[in-house]
């Protein structure tokens, strides 16, 4: 077993409403320091290791997972240890 | 991002540096001799958003311009933001249409998300509070894998951008065919609600007065996006990609009560969304309008980017920005509403007496160009128009008779064509329902919201079947404005106004050029046989890829009044006993139908006829028989003919059946598209009455409580099935398809 | 009896609780804003629905860290009645004054339509207009209405009759069929479901007045002497 | 300047309509070795370091990014180099 941990990102440039609001509400809570906030997501996948893990997530990735067009995506996998 | 040096004016001429822009040598040359010299990188930008088609209407406004667009009630046509019209009691009514179809090609979600945003937008920048929206959409056939991502992601975005601003999506209509797979078409309409001392206008006047930018700040996203929405698409624009703006329903929200509230000062001269072109067009088109000029010192304007030049700042189409014009010197009672909302509204300019458009950035002048070219003194084309062979070879044809043996069957089949069959997975994620107004919900002929505090009420429907205007756009076309006016009359209302999305192909193609010229004779005859004239809309051309044009799909999208609430008709069947009616009678026209593209897979010969004086009488009978409480439902025969009309009005929680009798040919009495048709219910007690009020009226049967659709011909039973087992079959055919694999 | 209806940046039924407080119930209600209000001289609040905040990063979580909230805990601590729909109720979870949360629908799609509701408990102080376990017709609206908590808190909501509406036909995937729930003094109601858009039957249904008749008989019991 | 970035993820126990979904979209698209998906958040804030960033994550994601009836989160804090 492996596991894929994913990380989605919004492209460089590409507004992100909802970072921006969590930026304000952190702001008015006091947290002044905070200059930016970018918000994604994280994935993590439970796969059965047959070979090719890495070229199947990289290909889920293009397909489903992120959508090209306005994020980015990055990813790491792990060997589950299981007992 | 790295900052290129920007090209000299001299470069931008001798490598034709414009073209890449979209524009021509010939309108290059044009703005040399309006300036009298050579443009900048800026200006030569400046100029080529706002003479892009989407901007300036260049090949099409010879054609608007055959729209009827005055009558009593119309108190603004066509060139603000929204037309609006008198609805009595000093209230209004105000509505667009607009397309985002290019982009949502490229990225659905937020393509279709930011074309309810921009709609939404024109409405409340004329000061009216949005009541609703609705969408019409088509698609290629959801066999297709990426048709079905499409489909899905565009209800999503409009789903997650209109009920986040708490306006309500009532209605709409999707259809497929394969002539949109590549191109699908997003077009978003919103209806507004305003008294009519409240309208406000997109003007800059009064000499020295101030320029405020109040909303998100501006990125780089969307840069030149009126030029992408005025090519075809092509494999290269996915490298176009830059072109994706992401929407904020929040911050819109924000802008929507903030500009409501703003409204009620007199410190306010204008306001204006930025759209296409933002900044640009909204600057220059405020200042065209009111004969002045505007000075704009971009060091001002909010920006979300570092580094961002000139051209990016007036090319960006980041969204949910208002550009407003106030009053010198009480600037600050206007920041003060915006600031409860968290909104900033920064002063970026004045308003000049010298009708230029100037823009300072980094203490140079960087555009100094006269502001009458930039939005009066666009180009304007007449294109060559030639009648396709295709047009010639089906008016040819000998008239289409179908073979249908198995009526039965057929008729289930009909119920799952997607474009007939039920849109309730669509409109289940749209919230209907918010503001408390919605009367009748999606699913009806007409969207019904009544208007609070009154006895009346709004009727709104978006319509157009493009396989009639492919085999003749000008039948089409008037059968496109008829059928809106049916939809508002079953309601109960009476049709006011229309506003039009005209989606086309290529324009530099002669035979494109015929089908829009065709199609606009057509819904400008149908406009004014029916007193319902064009108060605004959009044109969006360009609609093809890979050389393939779209079907001529100019949407109709039209409000009605209901003089009471007691007009308000549902389209279905109401109780046991009730007397069916069909109004008008059926010939045997197949072309375009839904059932040629059952048996044939394609379409050709000739659209039905239709009769604009009937229609109009027909229209008038019915609703004045509605307004006398002599009808208990109403609807009209569109696409699959009798029968589907008949299912879909048992589909409902009522739990009804009916049993009817047909005579002539059976296909034609049960299939047929002709126009100009109703279906409708009547309780008997009014028998004489409604008989009395509707001279072309034929009782055909009744309603009954056996919950089975029954269908005589000849004296024989032609149909006889379980109305249950059709709406199953009705209900699930979308799903159902997007669930398969691909 | 008067009603404060708060309204937050997004919040999008603000008007229509309004309405059915002042039109169709005939009391007295004021659109309060977020920002500077005072609520003591208020007798119930509501919550309305929408999207505070745009929804971003969990409905109701911005909303529910903003000043007014500590003022709602009072308003609560004293007795008095607050009662959220929808977003109001998201904002209810994540401030505290309601147990469990709120994750994303099912089939991950926001729904909009008239659900069948059972009133499972009549004794609230929302509810005593209804019949125990009358099936009413609210419509639902929202994308994140999938009511969660843990086995723990599940047994006290039961053991405490805490559960005031639950689904016929569960359309999102709640634990246990939660439509809505009450706070364990029994004065804090948050539900999915919105009454105040079923509160004239030409939109479809009336059922949803009863609650807010709850409301007012029962404070009338409660405060006005001789009532 | 000091960015963090901050991972939340549901708890266990806790059922995920989101990664369920995925997970079946997957299987439909020929990955039948995805046997298990979780979605979660991952955010990055760019802060102005005044000392105590760390401090300053943890009460953030307590008091609003994170919701501890349902989620848990972790988080790393880089340096932020400028050129
Ligand atoms: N097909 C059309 N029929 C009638 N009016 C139109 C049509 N297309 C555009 N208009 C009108 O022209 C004006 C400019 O439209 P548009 O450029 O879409 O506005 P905006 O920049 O606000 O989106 C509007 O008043 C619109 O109603
Ligand atoms: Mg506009």
């Amino acid at each position: 077993m492996k596991k894929a941990l994913v990380y989605i990102t919004l492209k460089e440039g590409v507004l992100d409403p909802q970072g921006k609001t969590v930026q304000h509400s952190l702001d008015t809570l006091g947290y002044a320091g905070v200059k930016e906030v970018r918000v994604g997501k994280y994935l993590e996948l439970l796969i059965e290791d047959e070979g090719a893990v890495e070229a199947q997530v990289e290909e889920m990735c293009e397909k489903l997972l992120a959508n090209p067009v306005i994020e980015n995506y990055t990813y790491t996998i792990e060997e589950v240890v299981t007992l | 991002m790295l900052q290129e040096p920007e090209l000299t004016p001299e470069v931008i001429e001798e490598k034709r540096v414009y073209q890449e822009m979209g524009l021509t040598d010939e309108e290059f040359s044009t703005i040399k001799e309006i300036l009298g010299r050579l443009p900048n990188f800026t200006e030569i930008g400046i100029f080529s958003v706002m003479w892009s088609e989407h901007c300036s209407y260049k090949t099409s406004k010879p054609l608007l311009k055959k729209f009827p667009t005055k009558a009593p009630h119309v108190l603004q046509g066509p060139g603000e933001g929204a037309g609006v019209v008198d609805i009595g009691d000093g209230q209004a009514v105000v509505f667009k249409i607009e397309s985002h179809n290019h982009p949502s090609a490229v990225e659905p979600y937020q393509g279709a998300a930011t074309g309810v945003g921009g709609i939404i937008r024109d409405v409340f920048s004329m000061g009216a509070r949005p009541i609703a929206t609705l969408n019409s959409l088509r698609f290629g056939n959801l066999t297709n894998g990426r048709v079905k991502y499409l489909f899905d992601e565009v209800v999503h975005g409009i789903a997650g951008y209109g009920n986040c601003v708490g306006v309500p999506t009532v209605g709409g209509e999707i259809q497929f065919d394969d002539s949109y797979e590549g191109n699908p078409l997003v077009n978003a309409m919103c209806v507004g609600l305003i008294d009519q001392k409240d309208m406000q206008k997109g003007i800059a006047s009064g000499i020295g007065n101030t320029v405020l930018y109040v909303g998100s700040k501006t990125g780089r996203d969307g840069i030149h996006g009126a030029t992408f929405a005025s090519e075809d698409l092509t494999e290269d624009s996915e490298s176009k990609r830059s072109s994706v703006q992401v929407g904020d329903p929040f911050m819109e929200k924000l802008l929507i009560e903030a500009c409501l509230e703003v409204i009620h000062s007199d410190a306010l001269v204008g306001m204006q969304d930025m759209g296409a072109a933002g900044l640009t067009s909204s600057a220059s088109e405020m200042a065209s309008k009111a004969g002045t000029g505007m000075e704009l010192n971009l060091d001002f304007i909010p920006q979300r980017e570092e580094n961002m030049t000139a051209y990016e700042m007036m090319l960006s189409e980041s969204q949910e920005r208002m550009l407003l014009v106030v009053k010198q010197g009480r600037e600050q009672e206007i920041q003060d509403v915006f600031a409860k909302y968290d909104l900033e509204a920064v002063a970026v300019g004045t308003v000049t007496d010298d009708k230029q458009f100037r823009l300072l950035h980094h203490g140079k002048v960087v555009t100094d160009v006269p502001v009458d070219a930039l939005a009066e003194d666009a180009p304007v084309y007449y294109k060559p128009s030639k009648v396709p062979s295709y047009f010639e070879e089906y008016q040819a044809m000998d008239d289409y008779l179908p073979q249908v043996t198995d009526h039965q069957a057929v008729l289930k089949q009909l119920l799952q064509q997607p474009t007939i069959a039920s849109k309730e997975y669509v409109y289940d994620q749209y919230d209907s329902m918010v503001q408390a107004n919605t009367v009748l919900a999606p699913g009806s002929s007409a969207a019904v919201v009544r208007v609070r505090g009154y006895d009346k009420a709004l009727a709104m429907t978006t319509d157009c079947n493009s396989r009639y205007l492919y085999l003749d756009p000008e039948t089409g076309g008037k059968i496109a404005v008829a059928e809106a006016a049916r939809n508002i009359v079953c309601s109960g209302a009476k049709p006011l106004a229309l506003t039009d999305g005209l989606n086309f192909g290529n324009p530099d193609k002669p035979e494109i050029f015929w089908q829009m010229e065709k199609s606009v004779d057509g819904m400008s005859e149908a406009s004014l046989a029916l007193n319902t004239p064009v108060i605004s809309g959009n044109v969006s051309l360009y609609n093809q890829s890979n050389e393939q044009a779209i079907f001529p799909t100019p949407i109709v999208g039209m409000v009605g009044l209901h003089q009471s609430l007691k007009d308000i008709t549902p389209s279905f069947f109401q109780s046991n006993g009730d007397l069916i009616y069909i109004i008008g009678e059926t010939k045997a026209e197949f072309g375009g139908s839904e059932l040629q593209n059952i048996l044939e897979k394609r379409y050709f010969g000739k659209a039905p006829a239709i009769d604009l004086t009937i229609e109009a009488k027909r229209q008038n009978a019915l609703l004045q028989a509605i307004q006398a409480d002599l009808v208990e439902s109403a609807q009209d025969l569109a696409e699959g003919g009798l029968a589907v009309a008949l299912a879909e009005s048992l589909f409902s929680e009522k739990q009804l059946g009916c049993e009817i009798a047909v005579e002539g040919d059976l296909t034609t009495a049960l299939f047929s598209e002709t126009q100009s048709r109703f279906l409708v219910t009547v309780k008997q007690a009014n028998q004489s009455a409604f008989e009395a009020a509707v001279e072309d009226a034929k009782c055909i049967g009744e309603v009954t409580d056996s919950k089975e659709l029954v269908i005589r011909h000849d004296n024989q039973v032609a149909i006889k099935e379980s109305v249950a087992d059709l709406c199953d079959l009705w209900k699930g055919a979308i799903p159902c398809l997007l669930k398969s694999k691909a | 009896m008067k009603f404060a209806v708060i309204v937050f940046p997004g919040s999008n039924c603000d008007r229509d609780m309004y309405h059915a407080v002042t039109d169709a119930l005939g009391e007295e209600a004021d659109l309060v804003w977020y920002q500077g209000a005072k609520l003591e001289n208020y007798d119930a609040i509501l919550l309305p629905g929408g999207f505070s905040y745009g929804d971003y990063l969990r409905s109701g979580a911005i909303a529910s860290t903003s000043d007014i909230v500590a003022q709602l805990k009072e308003h609560v601590r004293k007795g008095k009645s607050v009662l959220g729909v929808c977003n109001g109720f998201q904002i209810l979870l994540e401030s505290g004054l309601l147990p469990g949360a709120m994750m994303r629908n099912k089939d991950l799609k926001f729904i909009c339509h008239h659900e069948d509701l059972r009133v499972v408990n009549h004794h609230s102080m929302f509810t005593t207009a209804y019949e125990q376990d009358e099936i009413i017709s609210i419509p639902v609206a929202h994308g994140e209405g999938n009511y969660y908590c843990d086995e723990e808190t599940l047994a006290k909501l039961k053991a405490n009759n805490q559960i005031v509406f639950t689904y016929e036909n569960n359309p999102n995937g709640s634990v246990e069929d939660i439509a809505g729930i009450i706070n364990e003094a029994g004065n804090v109601l948050g539900m999915m479901p919105h009454p105040e858009r079923a509160a004239e039957s030409i939109l479809g249904s009336a059922d949803g007045l009863k609650l807010f008749q709850s409301i007012v008989e029962n404070w009338r019991k409660a405060y006005v002497t001789g009532a």
